[in-house]
């Protein structure tokens, strides 16, 4: 392998048709993610902020080729995944997974928890029935599940519970890449530290790669090597995570990172208050996007785009005038 | 609100287990099946009193139709003419005998044959079809969708009475045609509302999820979805046996529905309408079991609908008013 | 709007178009259809053959069709086959008549429909509630027909207090009076059926609003109960209800064919069925064209309905409310 | 009338579940007083009427407003004789010529058209020459398909010539004419479209009662004319003739007393009009008779043969059935048997020549014993490995017809013969099955437009289909013969004595079941319609329940 | 001590379900002094929204039921009050916000017309002054040209305006006291900054009193004065945000703030964890009701519900282990000091 990455996207694209009129004419288009390039390293656990709407989901569901990109390439492994074959996307599916944001509506509520922790085994493996509730069993112990609960449905477990059985799913053919897709936002703080100990866990013991997604920047700031931080479409930042906290270069990220409320009372920080609603995708403005609302907006902004550049080692900024 | 009943489940799932994470030395012991949503139904259900009648009610009905040989010696079809217009209770007839001589009783067990197969078969058949397009439809959205649903619309545009009666008309009346007519006209409301549900469904995380460990479309259709579709189904298919016997009755009562020697209800009816002066009870019989049928066929739809809403408790509203009156301290 | 309104109308153009051409292959499908009307026994075989020439019978039947499509296009229904009426001449008084019984049934039921199932959805399971709920079970569970006969029976022979059938009293054609004494005995049969559906849809939908968070607000804004209900949740309960409403136009011109058969009452449904008996085709043909057409514009209308009352709604975003 | 070509004579057709006709007085209404001018009369159908035109009357409700909008050539007296009365066009009875073949007309001076024309002979020529030609579709053509020319004498007096002897002829001249300065310019083809007997307003008749008003499925009116021609004017100032869906809601509205008189009820409902005093029901078997017909073609059969060949084994048929049963219980009397194709009481009627079928089943099995029929091991009779089980068809919808399936059904399965009922919408069953023979056995009953024996159509081999409507492909050379005879007999006795001859024989061999003649109980409200006794309805008579309804009186305003 | 504005005394609220009567707030009190804002915080479930309900008596409306104790705005009992009488206070003198803004504004109306609605009921206000105080309400909560924007619906609007034409709503009338609960949850970090910073504002500029609630460790921390924690139903811990985030003696608060991962500092270790989750309010645990989960629990937490606490400074704690002296294994050592001192156990309602 040539590539320093596990996972390497070129130039993303993914643009939605807005439709409308007769016969649902395409009007316009949303550009969820806008030419994004960015590598994940084998190992590492790389961090994707940003608001809102502005296209984590979106990158992360074509990173996996569960939608297809515009344009643009992404290889995982050294394959292009969008020219595989069928058989091969199965074969690749047992290598990168998801774990999602609802601990709720990501379980089929009408499947018992180990048929859900089974599913992969059962699409992609010979397995024995017997063989599967094995595996089962043992993934369950793995993330800390009591296993005489298994002939369960979802809505008998809590949030935490549930995600778990998540994760079972997520890392039960063995993958190399799992994509959490705001896997802790919507577990309370108290549970969401027991997730994220056990994410860091299971990297541990099964060498797995994390594109980890998330708009709460001290839970990426915990588990995340590298962060890259999106705006409408676009990645913005790109730096190692210490590095990005003490040293943002992207006024957007700054912003960022003061708008967060800390749980740290006494303590007086310089806060920065944007003006304004986050843009929409459907019609981003000219130049920088953030130029609407940025506080250190000049003229060159509106009007040319900046490039994701280096800015030393691991580091990439799109600024005209980084901080 | 449906933490409600999550909550409710959580509590009876937690209690043995709350304390700790379990050891993974213990070598695991599944347990039975817990209650699905199900058997949670049922139970809501099996509370519900007007429910239970109509299952029973239907429950009778369907036995009678069953054992319709058993429960009376008459045939039918096989009238004296010399028996002909008896009055109720003679000769063993309880409920008298029709102008040819025919066991009014009898008549009512076998026309409760029909309808009923009429009512159940017709539900069926349209529910299946009716599922099936849409859940393709909703499911795979674009062209399909577009085309599935027009045709919906254009079926739907057409005055269906009228096309029933039309096509009657035209070929004629079996009973399998009846079924088939009646279906044909009646799978529109399941598909839209199948639509519905999977449009809603397919864009559920746990359908991304199944995606992404690789599940294909039909198995996403009919192994996840379908389960998560299945309760207004049932609850439609279930007014929908109302529905059919309705729309039986009133075709035959227009002269287009069932011909001898079959017999429905309607058919009763339609025959029973020359004797609306002299006989009015011949009328009354089968009215009575449509009206009958038709709501305990209602009852447990709702029944079945109540039971599957998370919003509505176990407990009866009246207990929870009187209740709540008991226990509130605040000021009206 | 217009632009929205253009495409429904090309849209249900074209569900007419197909509708046409369903029916008329149908017709034209059945055995006894036109081309057989003629050789009946009452005819010898030649002149019946001469008549069908001269009538366009013997033509293909695309070429029938097609020449239908185009009189029609012109406003000519055609005529009856069998004794050469146009068929405009028939239906159009029936068309009126219907609309009188529907429209009586429909406004006297959503006048007591609409409140009262207002009223019964803020006192859920009080007597109110369970008496329509008894009587939305009935209308639901009785054979009009039936009903229809015993009211006949009760009020018309046996107690001689209402006119058995018929629109007018002969002789007393146009006297308002007249007609209302006609109407009772019908509209009460209709009305059942329609009271049933309308109150528990208003009941239904009102209990579904009253759920909502901005009734919460509206709540704790200190507004008083009745205005709660009738200013904040009413508006948000009547889009449903007229969905509904506009879904029934159709059951108003076509849909009492058994109330009128019943009731001798001279409307459309009584038509539909005296010539589906009598065969008449292109009388046939029209009703169901006719109905087809009201089905469409009660669509449309109850579209336009949920746009004026809800501003939500904007007519022609992604395919519209119910397409 | 018959499809036949060459044929005249009595034209039978096909009657759905009430057809044309009607009924005897038994108990009508009295006399009351003297007759007073200007009453409003209500008669209740549940038919819709298609066209009053005299060329084209072929239903039973065109055929009422015709016979009160239009004077007839000739009308017929109680007894079914032709005859000449005050309102008929004709001055006196058709003289016929020695060699039977040339009619002459006289026209009334005096008649005139709504419009004040005269009647002419023209109007009488152009009539008979129009439903003559096949351009012009009228299903009349069968009964004039005979008339070789038609000479005006002059303005009054007409020669019809027909092409052979045909004694039925006479009957034929019960017709209502049109007039030909209305019509003469339009084309034989657009006639039927021609709104001339379809719009009131351009509707010339020559009746007693004007056609006023036709609001399609609900009422037609018809007022009394105030130029009518006749010195014996009508009473009656205004006939609504009223439209219900069917015949149970007739009788409620005659019960409720929105109308004063219903043709025909179903005889289910006789009970329930005689509890009011006020309604008397005219009872009387009607010009209507109801048959079993056998098919004797193979080809109609599933396993490619009639079980009905032998003439015991339609005797066994006639035998097995309870046809007294029948009249009682379904017609509640208002029948009577019959065992040829002649109305029981007619001059033509074999009486008792003619084989009687009692209801005897162990004659029946018998005879199929005889023919060779043996019963199976599930007790159905079978020969040479063919079991008796065919298909009875008869139309949707009539209720009376469904009810002596079943019975029927029932008598066959008691000596061993399996039936299968089967009910088939009218129009279909008519075109697919009855016109071109194409049936096992079917259920259906005649209604004679005219008094006259004649049924070669019906009968003769001449008449296969698609010919004729002997749809039973039933061949009897003797009888064929006869019915030949009959026709070209002029002397009444003669021609008796033929028909005689026809009634026994057939009566043998049964190419038909003849189950019974059958009324339509005609109900009046006696307490405001009104007639003297010698105006009375005469149910045997086609429209007989309209007889002199010129002379009744109506008290209703 | 400063006058106080709202006081909840021994609050009993409950719902009825299968299992009979359950508590969603079980004998919180809690007090709100003049032109403070007190902030409850706990984990989903915990009855926060329910004690808020409680307070403008919508709970009745929710089905549920005040089951015991007192409400007492400035000194009256809304309690005891009818849903008539509350009509007067509600929407008034104290007003509400809701988490969700878009579900919460009525989609069929302008919201113009639902903030002069307030204004016209309550303050009898003509129409033309209504609209006319509600455009300038609109323009105070920062909406750019509000003129336009009044007569716009709900669904014009992004989550963050909605959000601001809720509060406007809510200041409309210049209430004493405004309850938000879970303001900016529903919205994006920036947006929520600016939210809060707005909330901050218009306390000041219109003197009100403010009870907020959030599940956010950090959104207290940043707007409190005073912080309540609730657990299961129960208030666990209540004192000002220095004592709560520096000292806090309830081992569930110590769990809380440690689960929380920080933006400075050490990173990437393990996390402290609450072992378990959150009990059923059907099945509230006896004694304690954190003792399941709690790494310290004692014998005496299993069988005795602790009574709460409270220190010289009023920093409330309901925990055992404030009796266990030396040995106490909480870290941080709170203040010894301060848990001397008992004013009252729990069972007991304190009348003022
Ligand atoms: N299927 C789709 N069709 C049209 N637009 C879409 C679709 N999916 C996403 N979008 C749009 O693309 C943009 C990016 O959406 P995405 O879900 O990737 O955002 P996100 O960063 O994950 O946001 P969140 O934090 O809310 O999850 C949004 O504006 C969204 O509306
Ligand atoms: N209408 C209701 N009927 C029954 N139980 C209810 C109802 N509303 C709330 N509850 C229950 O009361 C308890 C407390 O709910 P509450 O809404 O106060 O929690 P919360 O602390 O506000 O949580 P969140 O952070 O999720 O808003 C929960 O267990 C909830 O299930
Ligand atoms: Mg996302
Ligand atoms: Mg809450």
């Amino acid at each position: 392998m040539n590539s320093p990455f596990l996972l390497e996207a070129k130039n993303v694209k993914k643009y939605f048709p807005i439709k409308t009129g007769l016969f649902n004419r395409v009007v316009g288009q949303v550009k969820a993610v806008d030419d994004v390039s960015f590598g994940i390293r084998a190992g590492e656990t790389f961090g994707l902020v940003g608001e809102s709407g502005c296209g984590k989901s979106t990158l992360a569901r074509v990173l996996l080729n569960l939608k297809n990109a515009t344009d643009g390439e992404i290889n995982f492994d050294g394959r292009n995944i969008a020219k595989v074959g069928t058989s091969e996307l199965r074969k690749l599916r047992e290598e990168m997974q998801i774990i999602f944001q609802d601990p709720y509506g990501s379980l089929n509520p009408r499947f018992l928890v180990k048929d859900i922790i089974g599913e992969p085994l059962r699409i992609h493996t010979k397995m024995s029935a017997k063989e599967i509730d094995d595996r089962v069993v043992e993934l369950m112990q793995l993330v800390g599940l009591d296993v005489t609960r298994r002939n369960r449905y979802p809505h008998e477990f809590s949030g935490g519970q549930r995600q778990r059985i998540g994760i079972a799913r997520a890392i039960a053919l063995n993958p190399k890449f799992v994509v959490a897709d705001e896997a802790v936002s919507a577990l309370d703080v108290s549970v969401q530290s027991q997730v994220l100990n056990l994410l860091k866990k299971l990297q541990k013991e099964l060498g797995l790669t994390y594109l980890f997604i998330a708009h709460g920047l001290n839970v990426v700031r915990h588990i995340s090597d590298r962060i890259g931080v999106m705006y409408l479409g676009k990645m913005v930042e790109v730096a190692p995570t210490d590095e990005l906290f003490s040293n943002p270069k992207h006024p957007y990220t700054k912003v960022l990172l003061s708008a967060i409320p800390q749980a740290t009372p006494n303590r007086v920080r310089e806060r920065i208050i944007l003006e304004g609603d986050v843009p929409s995708p459907a019609n981003p403005p000219s130049g920088c996007r953030f130029h609407t609302r940025c506080p250190f907006a000049q003229e060159r902004c509106r009007v040319e785009e900046p490039k994701l550049e280096s800015m030393g080692p691991d580091r990439q900024v799109a600024c005209h005038f980084p901080l | 609100m449906t933490d409600m009943i999550l909550e409710k489940a959580v509590s009876a799932g937690t209690r043995n287990t709350a304390q700790g994470t379990p050891s993974a030395a213990q070598p695991p012991v599944p347990e039975k099946r817990p209650p699905g949503p199900w058997k949670t139904a049922m139970k809501k259900f099996m509370h519900n009193p007007l429910a239970v009648t109509g299952l029973i009610i239907l429950l009778i009905f369907v036995l009678a139709a069953l054992f319709a040989k058993w429960l009376t010696p008459f045939d039918p079809t096989h009238g004296d003419l010399l028996d002909s217009s008896l009055p109720p209770g003679t000769d063993g007839h309880w409920l008298g005998t029709d102008e040819l001589g025919r066991d009014i009783f009898a008549r009512l067990l076998y026309s409760t044959r029909i309808s009923l197969s009429i009512g159940f078969l017709v539900a069926l058949v349209s529910v299946v079809v009716g599922s099936l397009i849409g859940a393709i439809s909703g499911y795979f959205g674009g062209w399909v969708d577009t085309i599935f649903m027009r045709l919906v619309d254009v079926m739907n545009s057409i005055p269906l009475l009228f096309l029933n009666i039309l096509i009657l008309a035209i070929f004629g009346s079996k009973v399998s045609y009846m079924i088939m007519i009646l279906a044909f006209t009646s799978w529109m409301s399941v598909a839209r509302l199948v639509r519905g549900s999977y449009l809603q469904l397919r864009e559920m995380q746990y359908v991304e999820a199944a995606k992404a460990i690789g599940v294909s479309s039909w198995g996403i259709i009919f192994r996840h979805l379908l389960r998560n579709a299945s309760a207004p189904i049932i609850v439609n298919a279930t007014l929908m046996v109302g529905a059919a016997i309705l729309s039986e009755s009133a075709l035959s009562f227009l002269g287009l529905g069932i011909q001898e020697p079959d017999t429905s209800w309607g058919k009763m009816l339609s025959n029973a309408q020359e004797f609306m002066l002299v006989d009015p009870l011949q009328a009354l019989y089968p009215g009575l079991c449509i009206l009958i049928v038709v709501l305990a066929v209602n009852f447990i739809g709702d029944g079945i609908r109540d039971g599957l809403d998370p919003k509505k408790s176990t407990i009866p509203q009246r207990r929870l008013d009187k209740w709540r009156k008991k226990f509130s301290k605040s000021g009206v | 709007m217009t632009e929205y309104l253009i495409r429904r109308i090309i849209q249900s153009v074209l569900v007419l178009f197909l509708i046409s051409i369903l029916s008329f292959a149908l017709i034209h499908a059945a055995p006894g259809g036109p081309t057989q009307i003629f050789l009946s026994p009452n005819l010898s075989a030649e002149a019946g053959k001469i008549q069908a020439h001269n009538l366009g019978l013997d033509r293909p039947v695309p070429v029938q069709y097609f020449i239908w499509l185009g009189n029609l296009l012109q406003g000519d229904l055609g005529y009856t086959f069998k004794n050469h009426i146009p068929v405009g001449k028939i239906l159009w008084p029936t068309v009126g008549n219907t609309m009188v019984l529907m429209g009586a049934a429909w406004l006297f039921s959503l006048i007591i429909a609409i409140p009262w199932g207002i009223y019964n959805s803020t006192r859920q399971y009080g007597i109110s509630d369970q008496t329509s709920n008894i009587i939305a079970y009935l209308g639901f569970a009785m054979p009009t027909f039936w009903f229809g006969i015993i009211l006949q029976q009760y009020f018309a022979l046996k107690l001689g207090w209402l006119p058995l059938s018929d629109m007018y009293t002969m002789g007393k054609q146009g006297n308002m009076l007249d007609l209302l004494y006609h109407l009772i005995l019908p509209v009460t049969v209709l009305t059942l059926g329609f009271l049933a559906a309308y109150s528990k849809y208003s009941r239904a939908s009102m209990i579904d609003v009253l759920d909502q968070d901005y009734i919460r607000t509206a709540r704790a804004k200190g507004l008083k109960e009745r205005r709660v209900v009738f200013r904040h949740a009413l508006r948000n309960a009547l889009i449903p209800i007229i969905t509904v409403l506009g879904l029934d136009l159709a059951v108003l011109v076509g849909g009492a064919a058994l109330t009128e058969s019943v009731f001798n009452w001279p409307g459309m449904g009584r038509l539909f069925v005296q010539m589906a008996v009598a065969r008449e085709y292109s009388v046939l043909m029209s009703i169901t064209l006719l109905v087809s057409v009201f089905v469409i514009l009660g669509n449309l209308l109850a579209d336009i309905l949920y746009a004026i009352v809800d501003p939500r709604v904007q007519l022609g975003r992604s395919g519209g409310a119910s397409s | 009338g018959c499809s036949g070509k060459k044929d005249n004579e009595p034209s039978a057709s096909p009657t759905t579940s009430a057809p044309a006709a009607t009924a005897s007085a038994s108990a009508s209404a009295p006399a009351a007083g003297t007759p007073v001018d200007g009453g409003t009369l209500t008669i209740s159908t549940f038919s819709d009427i298609v066209s009053i035109n005299p060329i084209y009357v072929s239903d039973t409700a065109s055929g009422d407003i015709q016979n009160l909008a239009f004077a007839n050539l000739y009308d017929y007296d109680r007894n079914a004789n032709v005859t000449v009365e005050p309102w008929s066009l004709a001055a006196e009875l058709p003289k016929v010529s020695e060699d039977g073949k040339t009619y002459t007309v006289k026209l009334k001076s005096t008649a005139k058209w709504s419009d004040g024309q005269p009647v002419t002979a023209d109007d009488l020529i152009y009539f008979i020459n129009t439903v003559k030609n096949p351009d012009a579709g009228s299903p009349g053509i069968s009964s004039f398909d005979k008339v070789d020319k038609v000479n005006k004498i002059d303005d009054q007096t007409v020669d019809i010539v027909l092409n052979q002897v045909y004694a039925p002829f006479l009957n034929v001249l019960v017709t209502g004419i049109v007039p030909q300065h209305v019509l003469k310019d339009v084309p034989l083809k657009d006639l039927q479209k021609n709104a001339y007997g379809i719009d009131p307003a351009k509707t010339v008749t020559n009746g007693p009662w004007k056609w006023t008003e036709w609001k399609q499925g609900q009422y037609i009116t018809l007022e009394a004319d105030p130029n009518y021609w006749g010195e014996k004017k009508p009473h009656i100032a205004k006939i609504i003739y009223k439209q219900y869906a069917d015949q149970n809601t007739e009788v409620q509205a005659i019960i409720k007393g929105d109308t004063q008189m219903t043709e025909a009820i179903p005889v289910t409902q006789i009970d329930a009009v005689k509890k009011h005093e006020n309604l008397n029901v005219i009872l009387a078997p009607g010009p209507q008779y109801e048959y079993l017909n056998f098919n004797f073609k193979d080809e109609n059969f599933p396993d490619k043969y009639s079980p009905f060949k032998g003439q015991k084994t339609r005797q066994a048929i006639a035998y097995a059935l309870n046809r007294q049963g029948m009249v009682d219980k379904v017609l509640k009397g208002t029948g009577r048997l019959m065992n040829s194709p002649f109305l029981p009481g007619s001059w033509a009627d074999p009486g008792d020549e003619a084989v009687n079928y009692n209801f005897d089943p162990e004659k029946a099995k018998q005879l199929l014993a005889e023919d060779g029929w043996k019963a199976g091991s599930d007790g159905i009779l079978a020969k040479d490995g063919h079991k008796f089980s065919f298909e009875l068809q008869y139309n949707a919808g009539n209720s009376r017809r469904e009810q002596v399936a079943q019975v029927i059904q029932q008598n066959l399965k008691d000596v061993g013969i399996e039936v299968k009922p089967k009910a088939i919408d009218f129009s279909t069953w008519i075109d697919q099955n009855v016109t071109p023979g194409k049936f096992p056995a079917l259920l259906l009953s005649w209604s004679l437009n005219n008094p006259d024996p004649d049924a070669e159509s019906i009968f003769s081999s001449k008449y296969f289909p698609p010919n004729g409507q002997n749809g039973g492909w039933y061949k009897n050379e003797k009888l064929d013969a006869l019915w030949v005879k009959g026709q070209q007999t002029v002397d009444k006795d003669e021609r008796a004595a033929v028909y005689k001859e026809i009634g026994k024989e057939i009566s043998i061999d049964l190419p038909y079941v003849f189950m019974y003649q059958y009324g339509l109980p005609q109900v009046v409200d006696g307490t405001t319609l009104h007639w003297a006794e010698e105006d009375k309805p005469e149910s045997s008579l086609a429209y007989g329940y309209l007889f002199h309804v010129i002379n009744w009186w109506s008290d209703k305003k | 001590m400063a006058e106080k504005i709202l006081e909840i005394r021994s609050l009993t609220t409950g719902f009825l379900t299968d299992k009979g009567l359950v508590k969603a707030t079980d004998r919180i009190s809690l007090d709100i002094e003049k032109g403070k804002t007190l902030c409850i915080v706990g984990e989903s479930g915990s009855g926060k929204s329910v004690t808020a309900l409680s307070v403008m008596r919508l709970i009745d409306y929710a089905g549920g039921i005040i089951e015991d104790g007192k409400v007492l705005f400035n000194g009256q009992d809304l309690v005891s009050k009818r849903q008539n009488e509350m009509l007067k206070i509600r929407g008034n003198k104290i007003t509400m916000i809701f988490q969700d803004p878009m579900s919460a504004l009525n989609p069929v109306f302008t919201v113009g017309e639902q903030i002069a609605e307030s204004l016209r009921i309550h303050k009898n206000l003509p129409e033309k002054e209504a609209w006319r105080q509600a455009v300038d309400m609109l323009r105070k909560v920062g909406i750019p040209s509000p003129e336009i924007r009044a007569k716009q619906y709900p669904y014009e609007m992004s989550g963050g305006m909605c959000q601001r034409v809720v509060i406007a709503m809510a200041l409309a009338c210049n209430p004493e006291l405004l309850i938000a609960d879970e303001p900016t949850t529903a919205l994006d970090v920036t947006v929520q900054a600016q939210i809060l910073d707005l909330l901050q504002q218009l306390k000041q500029e219109f003197k009100m009193s403010m009870l907020l609630i959030t599940h956010d460790m950090g959104v207290a921390a940043e707007v409190a004065d005073r912080i309540a924690v609730m657990y299961a139903g129960a208030l666990v811990e209540e004192g000002t945000v220095a004592e709560i985030f520096d000292r806090p003696r309830h081992p569930y608060t110590i769990g809380l703030l440690s689960s929380i991962p920080g933006l400075e500092g050490e990173r990437g270790g393990e996390l402290y964890t609450i072992k378990g989750s959150i009990p059923p309010l059907s099945n509230v645990p006896s004694g304690c009701r954190f003792h399941p989960r709690c790494p310290y629990a004692m014998d005496v937490c299993k069988t005795n519900e602790p009574p709460l606490r409270e220190s010289a400074t009023g920093h409330k704690a309901a925990c055992w282990l404030d009796d266990v002296g030396e040995d106490d294994p909480r870290p941080g050592k709170p203040n010894r000091a301060e848990t001397k001192v008992t004013i009252g156990s729990r069972p007991e309602v304190t009348q003022p």
